[in-house]
């Protein structure tokens, strides 16, 4: 069984991805880390539902429809600052401080 | 009379002090009105006082008659009763307030009657009456200080009767201060006979001092040596004197009722009311005695080189308490009150004398517009001429303060200096005490006949234009005078001694003796016999003989200079001219150092600064800024976000691994 | 009512009957956006029809909880309990207030489109979903419907770059949130072998906690303590708060951190409740730490909006506390103050949003000056509130505080209550100003407050906010036993202490 | 007189009418104009008066407990009841109350100008919480009273208060709040200690009470005093917790003024009494608390009138002057002998009768020279002579001049704590010495002195409406003074059994008998 390997190679997708999420100042860069999160997410499932039966693998289709839906707005949000601001970088974006 | 009209003495008073306040507030013109009543109450008062005593001649009490008025304070143990007391010594004290306070009220009558402040005058004159016989009359230690602050009180509104002068003013709030140093003593000794005896009736206390109490015990010591403090207070003693001079500032009246014949003997009435208390503390009665001494000596001395004819008699007044205290504390109880007697006569006479030559002094500059002081004895001189009768009787007040014989005085402070040197048999010391006394003697003759001398004798330095309006007061002023000389030159024979050819002897102390007993059986009165006595007499008489000669001598051998071009005093001279600087000192030592500590270290640098600056203020501006420091770290960046995020994540994640 | 089969469909429809009529209120709005999105008619007619559905939802919901309906047969993965029923309705209420203040709000600052409400309206299915989820998968869609909405709602105003800013930010920080709530059901599905919360409680009361599962847990306390901006999860809060439009802001203020907090209330106590040492500690830390930087620095704000941004935090703080206590006196609590909190927080925002205009932030402590002078309900209704959320004696927030004190105190650990009084005190510091500012200081100039005047519908939500405020703080009964009665409901043998303040 | 009121029930209702009273008299006084509000604000405190004159006759005292104890349902799922009951000790509180606040209406009719409405209001709402802080016997309702009393007092400060009054009332609150605070959650530990050894939840005053030595509270009793302690002890006010006094007594309106100095301080006084000392007195007579209280009280004492002396302001020279006659109420609580104890409830209600006069009369110069500082004044005495009459008559009586109500109580708590800390007793009484030197100097450069101001020339005396505030004070100054037995009596045995509480197996009588049985021997 490979259990363990893929929760261990899942817990080091999603530090990667958190660690994107901290590094980067992308917009669009932090939003596929975040998807790089939840996808090492979905490894675990895969993987422990092979312990506890098919309720992880369900959960890893509401995962994926969820991130979908996340794209997308997240996306549109995106763009909608990308007009106000003409870019996607997130140093720019501290008018609300304080 | 019923002594259980006691009350009618306190009441009379009190309704002149309402009529005449009321008059004060709403109608203040009606000085008729107010002439009559001001006095007439006290009249009607010493009336009722001379019918109890007559009552009361025949058949002296053996206990105290209390007369209970109302429960007062009742809490636990301590039940106080609002009730008067009457027994021989309060009926002599009470005699000697109304009868020497009518004479004066009738006097102000004349001397105040210009004043628009007549009708408050004759309120606050009443209200004295009022608070000084409940002093003399209370049963016990809180109601007598219900009477000892109330006349405290009254000295302090008729100081500073003349308030718009900001002199006055400060005079009267110095009296009721330095009467508060001693009421602290008062109180704390009432503190330790109510918890060590669990009472503050006199009587109670007479009884059962001597049963629960040690004899020379450190409680009785303490108790003793507290209230002490609080009659140096009243009584204008060492170290606690200095407002008696300064009170000066009143109206001559107010002088004579209050600074001489009666308000500043309390302390010397309340020793003798805890007669037995002392007597079971001989530590305690040889500071009475050595203060008492040292107060004469000493206030004699300033009053050699006063030229305010008031301040010399205040001295005086001083030293002469001091002679009082002198007796008491040789455990000469009657020797007290006698010279308290005697003294109220003749002291008395003095200032009401001393008032009537101001009254012409001040008549005569007010005439001519002058400024000059009326009441400094250099602008004075050779005023027999102009006011014989006052003369006439201030010269026998003279004689009677001197000690020369027959006169009261003579009698009085002769039985004190006399068991003052009898105690010395037993307790040495006490011979310097008498030295002192005797010494004190010397100088009061000596200032007494400066003053005299310097007022009546010699040629006038008036002033020639004022001269003419010199002339003698009315005789609603000069009647007062005549009695209080009569009294001042008979007074001698309430408490004739042994040795006088003709009876009665010892009148006032068979007459005390029952008040009295207990405390003689503890610490009896010990008068030397034959030659010694003998001895004594005479020296006394020398002594006030050459006191008077020498002051009549030196005064007048060289011409005396107006006040204003006085030479400036020099030496030792000075000293005394400024009473040795001791207002001086107290003023520096602890009055300006208390102001300032209280205002720069308590009050800007411990109240605002630490408390308020740094506690209150600085703990709400370091929350203000930490709270900055948080707004810094909201920087707006996600990154940061992110960072902090996680922080906290690792600290959640690592708290559950262990 | 006899117990509900959850099994049949009709026992599903009937229990989740105030869910779905929310989902279906807001399919049916946005089908009428199709054909009606151009004037303020239009939007206003959306607002409305969502306010009768959000209406209809609590009156089905009322029906329900006053059946005292009971769940029948197997777990289940939505709770069929008061709990659940108190909580959907908090959750209501906080929406219904969202749509009372934005109907003209939205039409005053030009944001035309009608998409607002069938949005909020998803977001409360999604609340109402996360607060009655008996079962982590539900409880991850639920937050999922409930915050993707919200993303949406913070940036609405387009033409407003800070409402842009707040949206993506919250939007990344959220998604990134989420991701570690999504890997702490993986661990304690894994550790535990199953998602239904009842089977949790009773694997961990059996076996303990494995660092698995402990894990697991920690990563669902962080994604919630995100939603309910905790500190030090908290940092998207202000910005995001400040940014978005005063409606929106309310909205998230009481509707997503109330049904964060009813979640976090469930996952503890059915699912950990005899491992609470595991999880007390994170949580007093947690708490601890809101109430001292959220009070602190709410203390050096000026703009009043990003001031209540900061308090919102250091509430959050005050209601973990509750939570930690890990009783049924917590439970009761955290409803309790939630209420509370929600209704003072409507009320508040609701007079926020007309004191100011283009988003309120400039909306300072000066600039209500002499408020009570010009328009002295208004200005008494704000007071009210000042009181209510400083927790003082006579408002429903003294009684909430109250709660949750007494149900620290049981725990024997007091340190946290001092640490509440005394933060409480603090903000006494930044609460005060705004009552004195209106009531003892003179307007400005002649022209100040003169268009600050409440409209209908939020005159209607402040008015029965801060009625409900005064009349629970004078007579707290109702809600003390409702509160009381639901949090003895709660399953779970661990929160059988004597801490529980039952006479 | 006692038969009617049973007749009528009186005992039944009276504790919550008189807290109803003037709540709903606030709803009513809030909605009119300003003149009529004058009116009825002033109708309503008299009403309250007249109600409140019946607790004299219908409460019987002697017992020394709680008497008319109602308790009404409010919250019993956390076991709090609305509780009202009243003892000796809260009968003269209330009194107290009832008696200053249709003076205080009155007092302010001139002084307030503007929004009087919401100011009389405010000032019937504050009757309601003192009162409430008397009669209250749950600790719930105690705390809620205790703390709604500073919304009011807060806003009179704010609103009608003089120019620094937005600091003054900020400090105000926030430093009473913060000792307060720290009590809720006493209470709610005792509360809980309770509920565990005996299984009931009670906010009942005399559940606590019965069960503060349960054992899960003794280990943690120390801290319980000290948060009732400092709730207090900023109330009292004790050094050094007393510096918002200054402040807000300097910046009050006259009527706050009075309320403060008159009956919020003595909530301090009385929270002691009931409350900290009788639930621990193991703590509250341990060596340690014993010290440091009665240091503070001295010091309080002696600071206080140091303090006063030199103050420029006749306002904080009365504010530091209450510090140190407080300080004399807390010394004598401490002493636990039958004198100490009736002697600070004395100094509590003479300070209340002294020190409100001196407010009032204050406040009436103000109206006429719109200035508080010492040094403005000076001779006035022969302008204005009622005035100074009063004056002169109402500071003699603070300062403790016997036959008047100042002294009946600073005597008996020193001749009580004599007994008890003999040594601090004696620095105490230092006091008498200070109070005199401030209180007579400020008297002499406010009314003697030369009259050198022009603008002093013309003010005029009081006016009979003046006159009418000031008279029932001045009867009370004197009356106490004069025959204080009356309410001695009413309060012994409410005294003693605080001291029973308070030093268990302590004699209370003292060792007075002993020493007469012995003197009669």
């Amino acid at each position: 069984m490979l259990l363990g390997p893929s929760l261990v190679l899942s817990a080091i997708l999603f530090s990667i991805g958190v660690a994107g999420v901290m590094l980067r100042r992308n917009a669009i860069i932090l939003f596929m880390c975040v998807e790089l999160m939840l996808n090492a997410v979905n490894l675990s499932f895969v993987a422990l539902s092979t312990a506890h039966g098919f309720t992880g693998q369900v959960m890893v289709f509401f995962v994926m429809t969820v991130a979908a839906a996340e794209a997308a707005v997240g996306l549109a949000i995106i763009l909608a600052i990308f007009r106000h601001t003409k870019s996607v970088d997130l140093k720019t974006m501290n008018l609300l401080q304080g | 009379m019923n002594p259980s009209w006691i009350w009618l003495t306190i009441a009379l008073p009190f309704i002149g002090f309402l009529v005449n306040g009321a008059l004060a507030l709403a109608k203040p013109e009606a000085k008729r009105v107010v002439a009559i009543v001001g006095p007439g109450v006290l009249l009607a008062a010493f009336a009722v006082a001379v019918g109890i005593f007559a009552g009361l001649w025949g058949n002296p009490p053996d206990q105290p008659l209390v007369f209970p008025l109302w429960a007062w304070i009742g809490a636990g143990g301590l039940e106080i009763n609002l009730a008067l007391q009457v027994d021989q010594l309060s009926l002599v004290m009470l005699l000697v307030v109304t009868g020497v306070g009518s004479l004066i009220h009738i006097f102000s009558v004349g001397y105040m009657v210009a004043d628009p402040g007549f009708a408050r005058f004759f309120a606050y004159l009443n209200l004295f009456m009022v608070f000084m016989l409940i002093l003399i009359l209370g049963s016990s230690l809180p109601v007598l200080f219900v009477g000892w602050e109330g006349v405290g009180l009254c000295s302090y509104l008729l100081i500073g009767f003349w308030y718009q002068e900001k002199a006055n003013a400060d005079a009267g709030k110095k009296a009721f201060i330095v009467n508060r140093i001693g009421d602290f003593g008062a109180l704390v000794a009432m503190f330790i006979l109510f918890w060590s005896l669990g009472t503050l009736e006199f009587a109670e206390i007479a009884t059962l001092a001597p049963t629960t109490l040690a004899v020379g015990g450190a409680t009785v010591t303490a108790a003793t040596l507290f209230l002490f403090l609080g009659c140096a207070g009243k009584s204008a003693q060492i170290p606690l004197y200095v407002w008696l001079p300064d009170a000066m500032a009143g109206p001559t009246p107010v002088s004579a009722l209050i600074h001489a014949a009666t308000m500043v003997t309390a302390g010397v009435y309340l020793v003798a009311r805890t007669s037995v208390l002392f007597a079971m503390a001989p530590l305690s009665s040889a500071v009475v005695a050595g203060v008492g001494a040292l107060t004469a000596i000493f206030a004699a001395t300033i009053g050699l080189r006063q030229y305010d004819i008031k301040k010399v008699l205040a001295y005086s007044t001083v030293s002469q308490l001091g002679y009082m205290f002198l007796g008491v504390g040789s455990a000469a109880y009657t020797a007290g009150v006698f010279h308290l007697v005697t003294h109220a006569f003749f002291k008395a006479l003095l200032f009401l004398g001393s008032g009537s030559v101001i009254h012409a002094m001040h008549h005569a500059y007010h005439a001519t517009h002058s400024h000059d002081d009326a009441q400094d004895i250099r602008n004075m001189g050779g005023l027999k001429r102009y006011l014989p009768t006052t003369f006439i009787l201030m010269l026998l007040a003279t004689l009677a303060i001197a000690g020369i014989p027959p006169f009261s005085g003579f009698f009085s402070k002769d039985e004190i200096l006399a068991s003052a040197f009898g105690r010395g048999a037993e307790h040495p010391i006490y011979y310097l005490f008498w030295a002192l006394g005797a010494a004190a003697a010397l100088l009061t003759a000596f200032y007494m006949m400066r003053m005299m001398a310097m007022t009546f004798w010699g040629e006038n330095r008036t002033g020639a234009t004022e001269r003419e309006h010199l002339h003698e007061a009315p005789m609603v002023m000069t009647g007062p005078l005549i009695v209080l000389g009569v009294l001042s030159v008979i007074g001698g024979v309430i408490n004739l001694p042994a040795f006088w050819p003709t009876p009665p002897h010892h009148g006032l102390e068979r007459w005390l003796e029952p008040v009295l007993a207990p405390a003689a059986r503890l610490m009896p009165v010990q008068i030397p016999h034959g030659a010694t006595e003998y001895a004594l007499i005479g020296a006394a008489i020398l002594i006030a003989v050459v006191g008077l000669v020498a002051g009549y001598r030196t005064t007048l051998a060289k011409p005396i200079t107006a006040a204003q071009q006085a030479p400036e005093e020099v030496g030792f001279a000075k000293v005394l001219f400024h009473k040795y600087y001791i207002d001086e000192l107290y003023h520096s030592l602890i009055v300006r150092p208390l102001v300032g500590i209280s205002r720069f270290v308590l009050w800007r640098f411990v109240d605002q600064g630490v408390i308020d600056g740094a506690g209150v203020n600085g703990s709400a501006g370091l929350m203000k800024s930490l709270g900055w420091l948080g707004t810094r770290l909201q920087s707006g960046q996600l990154g940061f976000y992110v960072i902090v995020f996680l922080v906290g994540a690792v600290w959640l994640l690592h708290s559950v691994i262990r | 009512m006899n117990p509900i089969d959850m099994r049949t469909p009709l026992g599903i429809v009937t229990a989740m009957l105030p869910e779905l009529i929310v989902v279906a209120t807001s399919l049916v709005v946005l089908l009428l956006n199709a054909w009606r999105h151009r004037t303020a008619a239009d939007s206003r007619l959306a607002g409305q029809v969502s306010l009768v559905g959000l209406v209809v939802a609590l009156a089905a919901l009322a029906a329900l909880w006053s059946g005292g309906a009971t769940a029948a047969g197997p777990p289940h993965m939505v709770a069929l309990d008061g709990y659940r029923f108190a909580a959907l309705g908090v959750v209501l209420v906080a929406s219904i207030g969202g749509v009372l203040l934005a109907l003209d709000y939205l039409e005053r600052e030009g944001m035309l489109a009608p998409e607002y409400y069938s949005l909020l309206l998803m977001a409360t299915a999604g609340m109402m979903y996360l607060a009655g989820a008996e079962d982590l998968i539900v409880l991850f869609l639920g937050l999922e419907v409930m915050s993707v909405p919200v993303y949406v709602m913070a940036a609405f105003n387009r033409r407003n770059v800070l409402s842009a800013e707040a949206g993506l930010k919250y939007f990344l920080i959220g998604a990134f949130a989420s991701a570690f709530l999504l890997y702490g059901i993986a661990l304690v599905y894994g550790a535990t072998g199953s998602t239904a919360l009842t089977v949790i409680g009773s694997a961990t009361s059996a076996q303990g906690l494995p660092v698995m599962a402990g894990l697991g847990l920690m990563l669902l306390v962080i994604g919630l303590g995100f939603k309910v901006a905790s500190v030090p999860f908290h940092m998207w809060a202000p910005d995001v708060y400040d940014g978005a439009p005063t409606p929106v802001t309310a909205f998230m203020a009481t509707g997503v951190k109330a049904a964060g907090f009813l979640a976090l209330v469930r996952v503890l106590m059915v699912g950990f409740p005899n491992t609470i040492d595991s999880w007390q500690p994170a949580l007093g830390g947690l708490a601890a730490a809101s109430m001292i930087v959220g009070n602190l620095v709410a203390l050096t704000q000026r703009s009043i909006k990003r001031m209540l941004a900061y308090s919102s935090v250091a509430h959050a703080g005050y209601l973990l506390a509750a939570v930690w206590a890990g009783s049924r006196a917590g439970a009761a609590a955290t409803l309790m103050y939630l209420g509370s909190y929600v209704l003072t927080t409507i009320a508040t925002f609701g007079i926020l949003g007309v004191l100011g205009r283009g988003g309120e932030r400039d909306v300072t402590v000066d600039s209500v000056a002499g408020l009570a002078r010009r328009r002295p309900w208004l200005a008494f209704a704000l007071a009210v509130c000042m009181f209510s959320l400083l927790g003082f004696p006579g408002t429903f927030g003294f009684v909430g505080k109250w709660a949750i004190l007494s149900a620290i105190t049981a725990e024997h650990h007091r340190a946290l209550a001092v640490v509440l009084v005394l933060t409480s005190l603090v903000s006494a510091g930044y609460y005060l100003p705004i009552v004195r500012s209106m009531y003892m200081k003179d307007p400005v100039s002649e022209a100040s407050h003169a268009q600050a005047s409440l409209p209908a519908a939020a005159r209607i939500a402040v008015a029965i906010g801060v009625v409900l405020i005064l009349v629970f703080g004078v007579a707290p009964q109702p809600v003390v036993t409702s509160t009381v009665e639901t949090a003895r409901a709660f399953v779970g043998t661990g929160l059988d202490r004597v801490a529980d303040l039952r006479p | 007189m006692n038969e009617l009121l049973t007749s009528i029930g009186y005992n039944n209702w009276i504790l919550p009418v008189l807290l109803v009273v003037p709540t709903a008299g606030a709803l009513v006084v809030g909605l009119l104009k300003a003149e009529a509000a004058k009116r009825v604000a002033l109708a309503v405190t008299v009403i309250e008066l007249v109600l409140s004159l019946g607790l004299w006759v219908s409460v019987d005292t002697s017992s020394g407990t709680m008497e008319l104890v109602r308790a009404y349902r409010w919250i019993p799922q956390w076991g709090i009841t609305f509780a009202l009951g009243i003892d000796g000790i809260s009968l003269m509180m209330v009194l107290l109350t009832t008696l200053l606040m249709p003076l205080c209406v009155l007092g302010s009719f001139n002084y307030i100008t503007k929004r009087e409405p919401g100011y009389y209001a405010l000032l019937l709402v504050l009757t309601t919480g003192m009162l409430g802080v008397f009669v209250a016997i749950d600790m719930f309702l105690f705390y809620v009273f205790w703390e709604v009393m500073l919304i009011p007092m807060y806003f009179l400060i704010g609103i009608w208060g003089g120019k620094n009054r937005l600091y003054a009332s900020l400090k105000f609150f926030i430093y009473t709040m913060a000792g307060s605070l720290l009590m809720l959650v006493a209470i709610l530990a005792m509360v809980r200690g309770a509920a565990v050894a005996t299984g009931t939840v009670s906010f009942s005053y005399f559940h606590l009470l019965a069960n503060a030595g349960a054992p899960g509270l003794v280990a943690i009793a120390p801290w319980l005093f000290l948060a009732f302690f400092l709730a207090f002890a900023i109330k009292v006010p004790m050094f050094p917790f007393h510096t918002w006094l200054p402040d807000a007594h300097v910046e009050a309106p006259t009527a706050g003024s009075v309320i403060l100095a008159s009956v919020l301080l003595k909530m301090g006084t009385y929270g002691f009494l009931r409350f900290a000392i009788p639930f621990f007195p193991s703590v509250a007579y341990s060596e340690l608390v014993q010290g440091v209280v009665v240091s503070l009280a001295v010091i309080g004492i002696v600071y206080g009138a140091l303090v006063a002396m030199v103050q420029p302001d006749i306002k904080k020279l009365v504010a530091y002057s209450s510090v140190s006659h407080l300080g004399f109420a807390m010394l004598g609580i401490w002493a636990a002998t039958v004198q100490g104890v009736q002697g600070a409830l004395m100094v509590m209600i003479g300070h209340g009768f002294s020190t409100g006069a001196l407010f009032f009369l204050i406040g009436m110069i103000y109206e006429r020279r719109h200035t508080r500082e010492i040094a403005a004044f000076g001779g006035i005495a022969r302008v204005v002579p009622i005035f100074s009459l009063i004056l002169t008559v109402v500071a003699l009586a603070s300062i403790g001049l016997p036959g008047l109500n100042g002294f009946i109580g600073e005597f008996l708590v020193l001749v009580g704590s004599f007994k008890t800390y003999p040594i601090a007793t004696g620095i105490a009484t230092t006091g008498v010495i200070f109070a005199a030197a401030y209180l007579l100097w400020a008297l002499q450069r406010i009314i003697f002195n030369r009259l050198d101001k022009p603008e002093n020339e013309t003010i005029p005396d009081l006016t009979v409406r003046e006159l009418v505030v000031l008279a029932p004070l001045l009867i009370g100054i004197v009356w106490m003074g004069l025959y204080p037995k009356p309410i001695l009596d009413k309060m012994e045995p409410a005294a003693k059994r605080y001291i029973e509480m308070a030093r268990p197996g302590q004699p209370v009588e003292g060792v007075t008998i002993t020493a007469r049985a012995e003197g009669a021997r």
